[in-house]
């Protein structure tokens, strides 16, 4: 029954991963990924790991995926005219190497052959002792992990920042407030080839403020 | 309960992994190439978990949150340098980002 | 086919035997509140007390012509209306809704799937919500439905993260992600939302704003964006987005009673461990949803839409440092002992 | 007076500093009396101290002063000045010469326009070369020796803007150079034995010890037959003997009195001083002394036969310089050290006369040198023809004349020692030696006058400043020989007055029997009539082939009987063209291989490979940066394959 399940989400996980990659159009790999998350977060708990595999789903698959879906929507990003660049140098040896690698990883793991595992306990996926152990041998990586993400956050929202905000105004002579110069590609018209994206709620509140 | 043994979840995560390198290498597209490295994580965090399984030490399963926490900073950062790439030069297509040509 | 397995089709089919009928129930209920606080009749005609309005309602989607937008992206649109579902009826699973009975002479416990992360899988499952309203709007390949889409994805992640944070609260005097756990432990303590008020109040909140329900329902606010991302969606097609609709809310409800409210428990009533408390316990746990249903239709008929804006930063500014508040209180009253 | 002895050499340097550094602004008369006061008064105080020190007596004939010595480290070089009789013969004649020549110049090179420079130089000259004798040990004296090197490639080179003189400069300094490299091995190998390069110090301890000199130096060579070659191999450079006599006939290039003084009669006698100093070293090395001694004799023939084709007046001049120095260093191979110094000086007299007398001919002649051209000048050059006359008589060795008493003292001791074949040599020698003397007095005196007309009527006497020396000169050649008069010749009166005093300068090294033994008195006198009949026989046959007004006829006549040797003879053995195909010719080639193949092709070409490799590779690694992001995700791809393969299985 338990192999069953393995085989089945294994390919669906290896099917979703073919399509994130091969897949022309940026939404279905984004979504392709959503499905090789879930399968992984199935295969997870198969390997007596239920917390990671909630928590890759809500955390992964609920947030991070959005968040991707999020922009390209944002950015509009069109379907590519074809999803390789071409079968030139660059994907030839990048396939070739991926074989390779494969190949060797394949030929460790039958190698060092595969010992049964220990037989799962109740008491060996219990969430207590994992928590224990996050909170006092691993305290300090995971206070670098929280700076690190208060430093993510800070970071993108600067990247993104729209253009002329603080950095003092753009453009040859002064505006009158409200009436913003249209540079941002974001808005509408300003690119005649490039179809306008709807205007992004965010930017409207920032207009208010 | 698990009677499948754990190289095959090892191989799947390689298998995964190299699928992800090829993305990385072959797509155009700036999500995509992104998209590919959140496989890449993913296949990491298999094998890492897996061999927690086998190893019976639930260390693996801690450090997989980590790479979550960090996938999410990277994602972040990454979209928010392609938005602000895309605001100058209409397009996240990487050939076309070669400003550091000699 | 092992015995576990039977008894969890079993629990299974009572519990998908409810969800089915909530839309319809709800249909009805949510027509006539509306009508009594907008104080008209409301519907009437189809049989006593306009009864068979639901009826009716399903009668009319499955007749509905099926209209798909030429330039839809066919594979998604069709997809986006099921992955709706998803989470609606599978989240369902970790809600306990009953004593542990002796049905046959083997103990079995009233929950679908006795797991230990079980509100982490609840959450994680609403969490997946997000996707069907994204690909939705995207599919459709209309302006106003691709805005829609966008301002759901933003609204939902938000308040998700709200909702989290409040329900943590309430798992850590628990001590353990598992409801029936919650639900004993309310039946020794006092019910949790008496103690967690504000966490209660901020998960109330965030769940209106997860199921899109009005005061959140800018995505498919009809004034403006004519139905949101379901615009293009006909006759059973919008019928599957109701259905969810409703589910999502019910299982939001079931969660918030069964944290909250003492799930299938009454403060003082010990129910005997046989088919008989079973039942009973199902029926408490009904009665709460139901009235909490009620309150979801009460709030609609009754506050305006909020503007984008203010949405985002009632999320932000608002409910999150609320939740983070109560969290941290409701961990200093677990160490000082009193909860 | 002897105390400032150290003076003498400073004077003519102070003159030439004088001259040479702040002369510029002078007028010509004080550049004039600088130049000639500066030797006047080192002359005077030369007599001042000669007398005082033929007067006194002083411990070992020696009269030695050290000024300062020039230590490093342990070595000390002392530098001292030493007046013994050696010495005091070379100050003499050095101071004399040296001075009347100065007088002369005035007037020769009164209208060149290089007159100040030309005053300073002959002035250097006069303190270089009185170092070279008054020193008191070998490094002095090699200071001097280099110093007149120097002012002979400056004097010789003195014309600078016409093209032969600088070239005949350099290959005179040029040959110099190769006989002092000689000198310079010579004085490491003593100085190496003996720690110390004072005569002082060296010769009494090797005269009373030999056995220090005799031992095996290098293979076939004991210590003083080697020191004793290297020196007369510096000596033949600078007196100009046969392998390197080549740039004596081309230094008469520079001005006539610079001929006069230094390639007649000071510097070319440094060599026989040198001899004569280090005579114990030659005594201690027989073989090496009849070496030098066939040297000379070669020399001296082979020089007069190249002089009897040359029709440019001073080149016959030089050549029969060559060959006299020949004849004082066969006299100095065979031990009669005081007839080669005799010899120095009765030369330095008639041969500073000779050139002084041609000097005034070509002053006279406006430049002229060619012998063809001229003819029948006595009439107009009176005085000149007759003290040129005076001369050749003195050279030729007509007695009662100097040169007779010096070359027949030569012949003596080479008959004395038995060496009939030296003896017949330099009797052959002696008979062309008058009979080209005579020529060349016969082609420019004597017959009708060959030149241009425009020189024919603007020829005068030279003037007075001119002559005086010339007449002075005349008495020195004349009386010269008396200093030297053998026993015999002088009824038994003086007996060799000169030979007397260079006495204590021979040493008599022990172990070694007495000098010369004599010979009968018979065949004494038949040497010395046989010696005149050889200067008067070169008289007459001269005047049968060139009196009158013959002129160059008869001379054509016998050249084309014997068309061959006249030819080899007027190209002087073909001796320049032989050196420049064996030595110049090859190492030019070797330089310019060395230039061209090694220089630029290996060294260059290295450095130039270096840098193509840097190129090269810059431009292989440019390929690599294409700017592209997925390039360098794959390179980091293809890094991390390899890492994990090297890890894993490695």
């Amino acid at each position: 029954m338990e192999t069953v399940i393995f085989a089945l989400f294994a390919a669906l996980a290896l099917v979703s991963a073919i399509v994130v990659v091969t897949h022309k159009s940026p939404v279905y790999s984004t979504l392709a990924l959503v499905l090789t998350l879930f399968s992984t977060a199935v295969l997870y708990v198969l390997l007596g790991a239920p917390f990671v595999g909630a928590l890759q789903i809500l955390v992964y698959a609920g947030a991070i995926v959005v968040l991707f879906l999020f922009v390209i929507m944002l950015l509009n990003i069109q379907k590519e005219e074809e999803a390789h660049a071409g079968f030139g140098a660059q994907t030839w040896t990048a396939i070739l190497g991926a074989a390779i690698f494969l190949g060797m990883m394949g030929l460790i793991f039958w190698r060092s052959g595969s010992p049964a595992a220990a037989p799962l306990t109740p008491e060996s996926v219990a969430l207590k002792p994992l928590a224990a152990q996050l909170f006092t041998t691993y305290l300090l990586p995971f206070e670098i992990v929280g700076l690190l993400l208060l430093v993510a956050v800070i970071g993108a929202t600067v990247a993104a920042r729209k253009p002329g905000e603080e950095l003092g105004h753009i453009g040859e002579h002064e505006y009158v407030s409200g009436e913003e110069p249209r540079t941002d590609p974001l808005k509408s018209g300003s690119d005649p080839h490039q179809p306008s994206v709807a205007e992004p709620a965010y930017s409207s509140q920032r207009e208010a403020s | 309960m698990s009677s499948v043994p754990v190289s095959w979840y090892l191989l799947l995560a390689a298998a995964l992994f190299a699928i992800g390198t090829i993305g990385a290498l072959t797509r155009r597209n700036g999500i995509s190439i992104f998209l590919s490295i959140e496989l890449m994580l993913n296949a990491a965090n298999l094998t890492l978990v897996a061999y927690a399984r086998q190893l019976d030490d639930r260390t693996g399963q801690l450090i997989v949150f980590f790479v979550m926490a960090v996938a999410a900073a990277e994602a972040a950062v990454g979209l928010a340098l392609f938005i602000a790439v895309f605001r100058q030069r209409h397009t996240i297509d990487v050939n076309r980002m070669n400003l550091m040509r000699w | 086919m092992s015995p576990e397995l039977i008894a969890i089709l079993a629990k299974y089919a009572v519990m998908f035997a409810v969800l089915i009928n909530v839309a319809p129930i709800m249909n009805w209920v949510e027509r006539r509140a509306c009508a009594y606080i907008q104080d008209r009749p409301g519907p009437n005609r189809v049989g006593p007390l306009g009864l068979f309005q639901p009826v009716a309602d399903a009668l009319k989607f499955m007749f509905k012509e099926d209209v798909t937008p030429s330039a839809a992206d066919k594979p998604l649109y069709l997809m986006a209306p099921a992955l709706a579902l998803l989470p609606a009826f599978t989240t369902f699973v970790v809600i306990p809704f009953g004593p542990d009975i002796t049905v046959a002479g083997r103990a079995v416990r009233l929950m679908v799937a006795d797991v230990d992360t079980g509100v982490l899988v609840f959450l994680a499952l609403s969490s997946l919500s997000v996707y069907s309203l994204v690909m939705a709007g995207y599919a459709s390949n209309n302006k106003f439905s691709l805005l829609g889409s966008i301002r759901a994805s933003a609204q939902l992640i938000s308040y998700e993260l709200a909702l989290t944070i409040a329900v943590l609260a309430v798992i850590i005097p628990v001590g353990s992600f598992n409801l029936a756990d919650v639900v004993a432990y309310q039946r020794a303590h006092v019910w949790n939302f008496l103690p967690q008020i504000i966490g209660f109040l901020v998960f109330l909140i965030a769940s209106f704003a997860e199921t899109n329900r009005l005061p959140f329902d800018l995505p498919e606010a009809e004034s403006e964006l004519v139905a949101g991302f379901h615009t293009e969606y006909g006759s059973m097609r919008f019928a599957l987005f109701f259905q969810a609709e409703y589910t999502n809310m019910a299982a939001l409800s079931a969660l918030g009673v069964t944290l909250y409210f003492g799930g299938w428990s009454l403060p003082w009533i010990e129910f005997p461990h046989n088919l008989l408390g079973g039942v009973l316990g199902l029926l408490t746990l009904l009665a709460k949803i139901g009235i909490c249903m009620a309150v979801f239709v009460w709030i609609r008929w009754t506050f305006p839409r909020f503007r984008y804006d203010q949405l985002m930063r009632l999320g932000w500014k608002v409910l999150l440092p609320l939740a983070i508040l109560n969290l941290i209180l409701v961990a200093a009253m677990t160490l000082a002992g009193w909860l | 007076m002897l105390d400032l002895l150290w003076l003498i050499p400073i004077l003519p340097l102070a003159g030439a500093a004088i001259n040479g550094l702040l002369g510029r602004r002078f007028p010509k008369s004080l550049v004039t009396a600088v130049g000639v006061g500066a030797p006047l008064a080192s002359l005077v105080l030369a007599l001042g101290c000669l007398w005082e020190y033929a007067q006194g007596s002083f411990p070992n004939d020696a009269f030695e002063r050290t000024l300062y010595a020039w230590t490093a480290g342990d070595l000390s070089i002392p530098v001292g000045f030493l007046l013994d009789r050696l010495s005091s013969v070379m100050l003499f004649v050095v101071t004399f010469v040296g001075f009347w020549i100065h007088v002369y110049s005035v007037g020769y090179m009164g209208h060149e326009e290089g007159y100040r420079r030309y005053f300073s130089y002959l002035n250097l000259f006069m303190s270089a070369m009185l170092l070279l004798i008054l020193g008191n040990n070998f490094l002095v004296m090699f200071v001097g020796w280099e110093g007149v090197g120097l002012c002979s490639y400056l004097l010789i080179g003195f014309y600078y803007d016409q093209p032969v003189p600088p070239a005949a400069g350099k290959k005179a300094f040029i040959v110099n150079r190769i006989g002092d490299f000689a000198f310079l091995v010579g004085l490491f190998a003593l100085f190496a034995k003996f720690g110390t390069l004072t005569y002082g110090q060296i010769f009494p301890r090797i005269a009373a010890q030999p056995g220090l000199v005799l031992g095996e130096y290098v293979p076939g060579f004991t210590l003083a037959a080697f020191v004793a070659l290297c020196f007369f191999v510096g000596a033949m450079g600078k007196s100009a003997q046969i392998p390197l006599y080549v740039w004596l006939p081309d230094a008469m290039a520079g001005p006539t009195p610079v001929s006069a003084l230094i390639h007649a009669a000071t510097m070319v006698t440094a060599g026989v001083y040198m001899v004569v100093r280090s005579n114990v070293l030659y005594q201690l090395a027989p073989g090496v002394s009849m070496f030098v001694a066939v040297i000379g004799a070669t020399t001296a023939i082979f020089a007069a036969t190249i002089a009897l084709a040359q029709t440019d007046i001073k080149k016959v001049l030089a050549y029969s310089t060559v060959s006299q120095l020949g004849y004082m260093f066969l006299a100095a191979g065979l031990g009669a050290y005081s007839a080669a110094l005799f010899h120095v000086v009765t030369h330095a007299f008639f041969k500073a006369l000779l050139f002084l007398g041609s000097g005034s001919v070509i002053h006279a002649m406006g430049g002229e040198q060619d012998m063809r051209k001229m003819g029948g000048l006595g009439k107009h050059l009176p005085q000149t023809s007759k003290l040129f006359w005076i001369g050749c008589l003195a050279i030729a060795g007509i007695p009662p004349l100097s040169g007779f008493f010096s070359k027949d003292e030569i012949l003596h001791a080479a008959a004395a020692d038995h060496h009939w074949v030296l003896y017949l040599v330099g009797w052959i020698t002696a008979v062309l030696t008058a009979f080209y003397m005579f020529r060349a007095h016969y082609m420019t005196f004597a017959g009708r006058f060959r030149g241009t007309h425009d020189q024919e009527h603007h020829l005068h006497e030279s003037p007075p400043s001119m002559t005086l020396p010339l007449w002075v000169l005349a008495v020195g050649a004349a009386v010269a020989g008396v200093v030297g008069v053998p026993k015999l010749l002088s009824f038994g009166l003086i007996s060799n007055w000169f030979h007397h005093w260079l006495e204590p300068v021979i040493a008599q090294p022990q172990g070694l029997e007495a000098g010369e033994h004599s010979i009968g008195v018979g065949l004494e006198v038949g040497l010395v009539l046989l010696a005149v009949a050889a200067g008067v026989g070169g008289l007459f046959l001269a005047r049968s082939v060139y009196g009158g007004d013959r002129g160059f006829a008869r001379e054509l006549t016998w050249a084309q009987r014997f068309p061959f040797l006249h030819r080899l003879l007027e190209n002087k053995y073909y001796v320049d063209e032989i050196y420049d195909a064996l030595i110049v010719r090859p190492l030019a080639a070797l330089s310019r291989f060395l230039w061209k193949v090694v220089d630029t092709f290996v060294i260059d070409g290295a450095v130039k490979a270096g840098a193509f490799l840097t190129e090269l590779t810059g431009d292989v690694g440019r390929f690599s940066t294409t700017g592209n992001v997925r390039n360098y995700a794959l390179y980091f791809f293809l890094g991390v394959i390899l890492l994990f393969w090297w890890i894993a299985f490695a």
